[in-house]
């Protein structure tokens, strides 16, 4: 097998978490979406490492893995406070943007 | 000596800025002084007339240069002067009849305000009407031909506060313009074939016919149309009778002796650019005829007396274009009966506006009748200028005249006949109104009334100082002829610059004199029959058709009005439309779609986080696209 | 260790074990992506990404990173989804649940741009000559954890840093949004009385569920007097999970059972009959 | 190192600017007075430049050069020619009259609110426009005339957006609103004439490599540089488009009549007269000179579309109802002779046009100026309010004849001159087009005399009765400058003398020789 898949598999799973993040209204799911995505990243550095034989990829991916946790604890809390002012999770409510 | 040339317009101009900018300090002086500097213009002209009759015949052109005007590569205009023989002879008319007018003017308008204003403009139009004869190039002529202009809109319309004197201005400025047109397009052709424009080459081009037939003939119809405007002859002559609105002094010195002659001068002045081309000569020659019997039609019906002798006057001048246009026959001819015109017709006017200042203003001719027994100077004055214009034999009118019907019969051939006729006809016609004016002013009963409020105009007689320069008028008019005629002195003084050649006339000039008799008698016998015998009617019969039409200046106003007025009126209410509607409409629908457009794709701006994705997800998509077909390519 | 070492010499090539394991598990974690997408439930979602993430960890495993397996077990899978299930737990559930498509088109623009990229990304991969695998054999010579510790406190050490200060702001932040100080005094209950009077609705307090002992759990909507259920006694939650059991029907249904038991037991058959 | 005149020269309005806007709102008359000595310095400065200034010397001359932005090629690069000169002279000359006659025109309605200071922010505005318009003249570097080109628009959006006339026929509400759609016309207008220009400027450093005039006109000319065709011609069109706006030539035209319309007078001829200049000027000095194949290629339709100018103009002016607007009017009519004596290529039509530039700012000046003072005492621009004038208010009456006399091309004023170069230089390549342009001063003729006749003339209205006649401080704005369109009438040579070393470097650049004679003139 050809370890090329595993990058085809990290396409895959980055488009559907896209496809995800664009069609889910509740913002925790979207947020999953998002955590899916940022993994199919790190597949695909992780990847990119065993072929460059070199560990950047790796260390690029731990990075990715650090600011997503800290995306998620403020990601989180934001939901949180969002939930308790409008009572909703849904992304749809928050569009005070609209003119 | 020459440097005395500047100083003839000098004098004038620095009154005209004395009075005009002087302010209310200079009224209790304005009009003396204005008076003093047109009469020091003249003492000026004398002095230089003297110094130039001591000369040989070939010596008499001076020349002054004082600065240089517009020096652009390849272009150059000065201003510098030339006072020849032609010149000469309009500076001593315009300062002399000028300085009379200056002086009957101080009588004429003691109870204006604005007298001093009054003088400031008369002088304006000494200085401006001495640039245009003295000026040695087009250019420098031009700026004084439309310097005669202005001081002819602002006295026509001196008195502003009348709707029909502002009005009479504006038309005056605007039909003159046109004319101007033609004196700028002129200029322009011979800058661009002869690389100058400066009297003296252009006409010694012209004279060795170069620069092409066509070319000449151009520049001659050119100025042929300039002067149709400034001497009111057919078709830009409407404006003259209208201009009578301004005083009538004015009338006198600028629209019958001076200003109006200005197209004639021009004409003689370019002589060798219209001797080199027959063409051109014709259509000067057609105008001159036509004008020559409109003025007089039109003088046969008006019973205004000054719009009479507007009529007159235009009728005159077209004698004067008919024998510039017959070339070096009639130049000196043409000069002549302006000279002698520039007399009587000054004061013909100056006579009606002495008629004017006893009758309260009053100008109707119908509302006149037996004024000889109250105004005698008037009466004499007048009847003196009547007979010259009329070519009573042994008057100045009667030697200027009769030379131009000589010439025109001297031209030749079947138009020598046809415009020879037309300019007896002319002065039979002439012969007719100038009678029936004298007659309905003059003499039957008289007709006037009380006016609304009931006041009787008491007719008197003028001041001295408006006697006075009719007297001297008179004096011209009746010598003036006479003196030149006599051994042909103003053949010799002004053929070394006009030129002169006899034609060969088909009938002697005695037989030409017998029937000019003939037809005068007839057209002074026709208007007795018509108004010294019957009591002439207080208000105007109906009359025919003919009549009619003259009353109306031959309906060319009417023409005017309704298609250049008329006419002007939509294009511009129209155009104004079109800029708002249409250039501006393009603009500001491109704005209005635009934010149409906008309008619209604000919908997209939805507010929806995950419409925002949705296009920043299909936008990541399409740069990796581009990158890929980058890539690919 | 042995197995991982056979790893480290398969990070070169790729054994039929690997793709075996690669075709077996793949298909699980894109299963489980899809589910995460696709499921109603939250829990469910964090669930099947939880499964994904696992199978994510084994791919790192599999690929020669063995510190970021684990580290996606522990950190990923471990905490950070605990984090995610906490979460959903306390904002429980609301109509974005629901998977109906409220914005026109979003769905359809979505799969569109979704399948358009994918296949872009796919292509692009397929384009790219990556034929040639070095393997981490030589890199992970030293042990996998001590090379990437070399690097992250050499050449990354900047970054590595500021990762620490971003973490401490990140939670200095999430306290922040969270906390809530009561800025205003709480309202007594006869201030809450007086406002229900001023808004005209519930004067009374909501009624409660249930209806009868055996059944007065909370998802039991109350009876209205002519036996229909009344959506009010039942908590704001359930209503939208869709969780009230209606009892109505089984209540006339034992009824009547009663009714003919004691009609067997009185014997009196017409009545049971009817 | 020499003293950097023509840096001061623009920079000296500047620092007047601020430090007028910095004036504390009491001290109104202070800022005022601020404003005119910094103004009349500047006109020092401006002679001081005119002096050392040798019409016969070096093509560009008092140069400065510095380095600016060394990524692009941008320098900091001035200095001026003849034609660069005269409209420096005439920027600096007409401002004190500007602000002079803009005394009161910014003074607040209400008194008393502190903060609000409507005087110092006009006054500074106004000397930032006379700071940027005198850098404009002397840049000949072409990125920095283009920032300064379109930064003028800044402090001019506010001038008519903000300071509008306070005569006005309509409601507060309407006023302003007519005046903030004349003020975003006007900037619109010339942001997209900016923004095709910008792309153009852009596309001419990626032809030539850098932003200096000279040094890219010197590289065409001897043949380093060389350009294709199409790219000239757009690159042409790039900087005529923005010029076009600016001047403004038909059928860009619209916003001209609106900003004027609703701008103060004193605005009102700073548009006309210095800003727009800016747009004929540099048709003359960027255009032919960088694009010279293209100048030549283009120039049928642009003396086309000046031609409809002129005598577009004039008719559209004819018809106006508003004084101001008629005004506006015919400066479109005048900037079709300006453009037409610029492409008609010919040292007549050329020194005309420049000469046509000054001698139309002054005659515009005297014309609006005293337009603004009797639309000021009456309260109304509708002519049909007035009439009469002259009677009541001689002087007035007299100056504004004046002014529209030169306005009309009446010989002995100086417009004359010009307009005359223009029609001869115009005739002498192109005889149909002269023709149809001489007909403008029969129309010009028209609207003039119209405007005389209907406001000045007549029985007195009763509303006029008691207008005051000209005072002294209007007097002191009006005597000079009719003063000046006479002495320029009659004695031009000064100007000329300037004008026509730079005219035929322009002239050779394009590679025009003027037409010659049909024969030579006999002696």
């Amino acid at each position: 097998m050809n370890p090329v898949n595993y990058l085809y598999l990290a396409a895959l799973l980055f488009t559907i978490g896209a496809t995800g993040v664009l069609i889910r209204r509740n913002a925790i799911v979207v947020f999953m979406c998002v955590e899916l995505m940022l993994n199919a990243c790190n597949l695909a550095f992780v990847a990119f490492s065993r072929m460059h034989g070199n560990l950047d990829g790796q260390i690029i991916a731990f990075f990715t893995m650090v600011v997503a946790a800290a995306e998620v604890v403020v990601g989180l809390a934001i939901i949180v406070s969002l939930f308790r002012s409008r009572h909703s999770a849904s992304v749809d409510d928050a569009s005070l943007m609209k003119l | 000596m020459e440097n005395l040339i500047a100083l003839l317009v000098a004098a004038p101009l620095l009154g005209a800025a004395v009075l005009l900018c002087g302010g209310r300090r200079l009224d209790r002086v304005g009009h003396l002084l204005g008076t003093l500097l047109a009469a020091a213009s003249f003492v000026i002209g004398v002095v230089l007339f003297a110094d130039m009759l001591g000369k040989n015949a070939d010596d008499r052109t001076f020349t002054q240069h004082l600065f240089s005007w517009i020096p652009v590569e390849g272009f150059q205009a000065d201003v510098s002067f030339q006072l020849d023989q032609l010149s000469m002879t309009f500076v001593l008319l315009i300062t002399g009849v000028g300085s009379l007018i200056h002086i009957y003017s101080i009588g004429y308008m003691e109870h204006d305000e604005r007298r001093r204003r009054f003088f400031g403009y008369l002088n304006l139009f000494l200085a401006a009407m001495l640039l245009l004869v003295l000026a040695d190039n087009y250019l420098l002529l031009y700026v004084g031909w439309e310097g005669v202009g202005l001081a002819s809109y602002l006295l026509i319309g001196f008195w502003q506060h009348k709707p029909s004197a502002a009005t009479a201005a504006k038309k005056a400025f605007l039909v003159n313009r046109v004319g101007d047109m033609g004196l700028s397009i002129a200029v322009m052709l011979m800058f661009t074939t002869f690389g100058t424009f400066a009297f003296g080459p252009v006409l010694k081009s012209a004279e060795e016919h170069l620069g092409g037939g066509a070319t000449l003939t151009g520049i001659a119809l050119m100025l042929l149309l300039a002067a149709c405007g400034k001497s009111a002859q057919v078709p830009l002559q409407s404006w003259l009778g209208d201009a009578m609105e301004g005083p009538t002094p004015v009338s006198a010195l600028i629209h019958a002796a001076t200003m109006v002659t200005a197209g004639v001068y021009l004409i003689v002045r370019s002589g060798a650019v219209f001797n080199a081309s027959p063409d051109a000569q014709l259509v000067v020659v057609v105008v001159g005829a036509v004008t020559l019997l409109f003025g007089a039609i039109v003088g046969c019906a008006k019973d205004d007396i000054k719009k009479a002798l507007a009529g007159s006057t235009m009728s005159q001048i077209g004698y004067m274009v008919l024998a510039a246009g017959l070339g070096p026959i009639g130049y000196v001819f043409a000069i002549m009966h302006l000279v002698t015109h520039g007399f009587f017709k000054a004061g013909l006017f100056l006579g009606a506006g002495s008629v004017m200042h006893g009758m309260n203003d009053e100008v109707d001719m119908r509302k006149y009748g037996a004024l000889r027994k109250y105004m005698p100077v008037t009466f004499v004055t007048f009847g003196l200028g009547y007979l010259a214009i009329i070519g009573f034999p042994g008057l100045s009118g009667f030697f200027s005249k009769d030379k131009i019907i000589e010439a025109a019969f001297a031209k030749g051939g079947t138009e020598g006949w046809i415009l020879g006729s037309v300019a007896l006809l002319g002065a039979a016609i002439t012969a007719y109104y100038m009678t029936r004016v004298m007659i309905m002013t003059f003499f039957g009963e008289k007709r006037w009334q009380p006016d609304g409020e009931g006041h009787e105009p008491h007719p008197h007689e003028s001041p001295k100082s408006m006697t006075i320069p009719m007297i001297v008028l008179a004096v011209g008019s009746v010598f003036a002829g006479g003196f030149f005629s006599i051994g042909d002195r103003f053949l010799h003084w002004l053929e070394p610059v006009t030129e002169h050649s006899h034609g060969n006339a088909p009938i002697s000039a005695t037989t030409v004199t017998a029937a000019t008799m003939v037809v005068l008698v007839v057209g002074a016998g026709l208007a007795y029959l018509q108004y010294g015998r019957r009591p002439v009617p207080v208000v105007a019969p109906r009359g025919s058709l003919l009549t009619r039409a003259a009353r109306r200046d031959l309906l060319q106003d009417d023409f005017n009005h309704v298609v250049l007025v008329r006419g002007g009126e939509h294009l511009t209410r129209s155009l104004v439309y079109v800029d708002h509607t249409l250039v501006d409409g393009v603009v500001n629908g491109t704005a209005a779609s635009v934010g149409g457009l906008s309008g619209r794709l604000r919908k997209l701006q939805n507010g929806y986080a995950r419409s925002y994705a949705v296009s920043m997800f299909g936008g990541a998509a399409l740069i990796v696209a581009a990158t890929l077909l980058m890539r690919a390519v | 260790m042995t197995q991982l070492a056979a790893a480290a010499t398969l990070s070169a090539g790729t054994s039929t074990g690997e793709a075996f394991q690669f075709w077996v598990l793949g298909t699980f974690a894109v299963l489980g992506a899809l589910c995460t997408v696709l499921m109603k439930k939250a829990v469910h979602s964090a669930l099947c990404l939880a499964g994904t993430m696992i199978v994510l960890a084994i791919f790192y495993l599999a690929n020669g990173a063995y510190f970021l397996g684990v580290v996606q077990i522990i950190v990923y899978t471990g905490a950070i989804m605990m984090l995610f299930l906490f979460v959903v737990m306390l904002v429980g559930v609301t109509a974005a649940d629901s998977l109906k498509e409220t914005i026109k088109g979003q769905r359809w623009l979505a799969l569109l741009c979704g399948l358009g990229f994918g296949i872009l990304l796919i292509a692009g991969i397929g384009n790219a000559s990556l034929h040639h695998f070095n393997g981490l054999g030589k890199a992970n010579a030293g042990g996998n954890v001590q090379g990437l510790a070399a690097l992250l406190f050499t050449n990354y050490v900047f970054a590595f840093e500021i990762t620490g200060a971003l973490l401490i702001t990140a939670t200095l932040g999430a306290m922040v949004l969270t906390h809530r100080e009561r800025t205003e005094r709480a309202r007594t209950q006869r201030e809450l009385a007086e406002q229900r009077v001023r808004e005209g609705k519930h004067l009374p307090p909501l009624p409660a569920p249930g209806v009868y002992a055996r059944h007065n759990a909370v998802d039991i909507a109350g009876l209205l007097p002519d036996g229909t259920p009344s959506e009010l006694t039942v908590n704001r939650t359930l209503r939208q999970r869709g969780q009230i059991r209606d009892v109505s029907a089984e209540a006339l249904g034992d009824l009547k059972a009663l009714e003919q038991r004691s009609a067997e037991r009185l014997e009196r058959p017409e009545e049971a009959s009817k | 190192m020499s003293f950097p005149l023509l840096t001061a020269t623009a920079v000296l309005p500047a620092v007047g600017a601020v430090a007028t806007a910095a004036v504390p709102a009491a001290r109104r008359t202070a800022a005022k007075w601020l404003a005119l000595l910094v103004s009349l310095a500047t006109l020092v400065l401006a002679a001081v430049v005119l002096a050392r200034f040798e019409p016969g010397g070096a093509r560009y001359q008092l140069t400065e050069s510095h380095a600016w932005i060394k990524e692009f090629g941008v320098r900091y690069e001035l200095g001026v020619d003849g034609i660069a000169v005269a409209l420096i002279a005439l920027t600096a000359l007409l401002m004190p009259f500007v602000i002079l006659a803009g005394w009161h025109d910014a003074d607040p309605q209400e008194t008393g609110s502190s903060r609000w200071r409507p005087t110092q922010g006009f006054f500074a505005l106004i000397l930032g426009v006379e700071a940027m318009v005198i850098i404009s003249f002397e840049a000949t570097d072409v990125f920095l005339f283009y920032i300064f080109f379109e930064a003028m628009l800044i402090p001019m959006y506010f001038l008519i957006g903000g300071f509008g006339d306070r005569a006005h026929a309509g409601s507060d509400e309407h006023a302003a609103a007519q005046r903030s759609y004349a003020a975003v016309k006007f900037l619109l207008y010339n942001l997209v004439g900016g923004l095709i220009m910008l792309a153009a400027v852009i596309g001419l450093y990626v032809v030539a490599g850098n932003f200096s005039l000279p040094e890219i006109v010197a590289a065409r000319a001897n043949g380093s540089l060389h350009m294709a065709t199409s790219t000239e011609r757009w690159l042409f069109l790039g900087f005529f488009f923005a010029f076009a706006v600016k001047a403004p030539l038909w059928p860009l035209h619209t916003w001209l009549p609106n900003a004027m319309g609703e701008a103060t007078a004193p605005v009102a001829v700073l548009i006309t007269a210095v800003v727009d200049k800016v747009g004929t000027f540099a048709m003359l000095r960027f255009c032919l000179q960088l694009f010279p194949e293209a100048s030549k290629w283009a120039t049928p339709v642009i003396l086309v579309l000046a031609l409809i100018s002129i005598v577009y103009g004039a008719l559209l002016a004819v018809g106006q109802r508003d004084i101001k607007r008629l005004v506006a009017y015919a400066s479109i009519s005048h900037f079709g002779f300006i453009i037409l004596g610029i492409f008609a290529m010919t040292s007549q039509g050329q020194s005309g046009a420049t000469l046509y530039m000054v001698n139309h700012g002054i005659s515009t000046a005297a014309l609006m100026l005293v337009a603004g003072f009797l639309i000021s005492r009456r309260g109304s621009r509708l002519i049909a309010d007035y009439g009469g004038v002259q009677k009541v208010a001689p002087v007035l009456a007299g100056t504004f004849l004046i002014g529209g006399l030169a306005t009309l091309s009446l010989p002995g004023l100086a417009p004359f001159v010009s307009e005359f170069l223009v029609l001869v230089g115009t005739f002498a390549r192109y005889p149909v087009v002269g023709i149809i342009a001489t007909f403008g001063i029969v129309l010009a003729a028209l609207y003039t005399l119209v405007l005389y006749q209907r406001t000045m003339t007549g029985p007195v209205k009763p509303e006029v009765s008691a207008l005051p006649d000209l005072r002294v401080r209007e007097l002191a704005v009006v005597v000079p400058l009719i003063a000046a369109l006479i002495f320029l009438g009659v004695y031009p040579k000064p100007v000329t003398d300037l004008v026509n070393p730079a005219v035929k470097h322009t002239l050779s650049d394009v590679h025009k020789t003027d037409p010659k004679p049909a024969v030579e003139a006999a002696k």
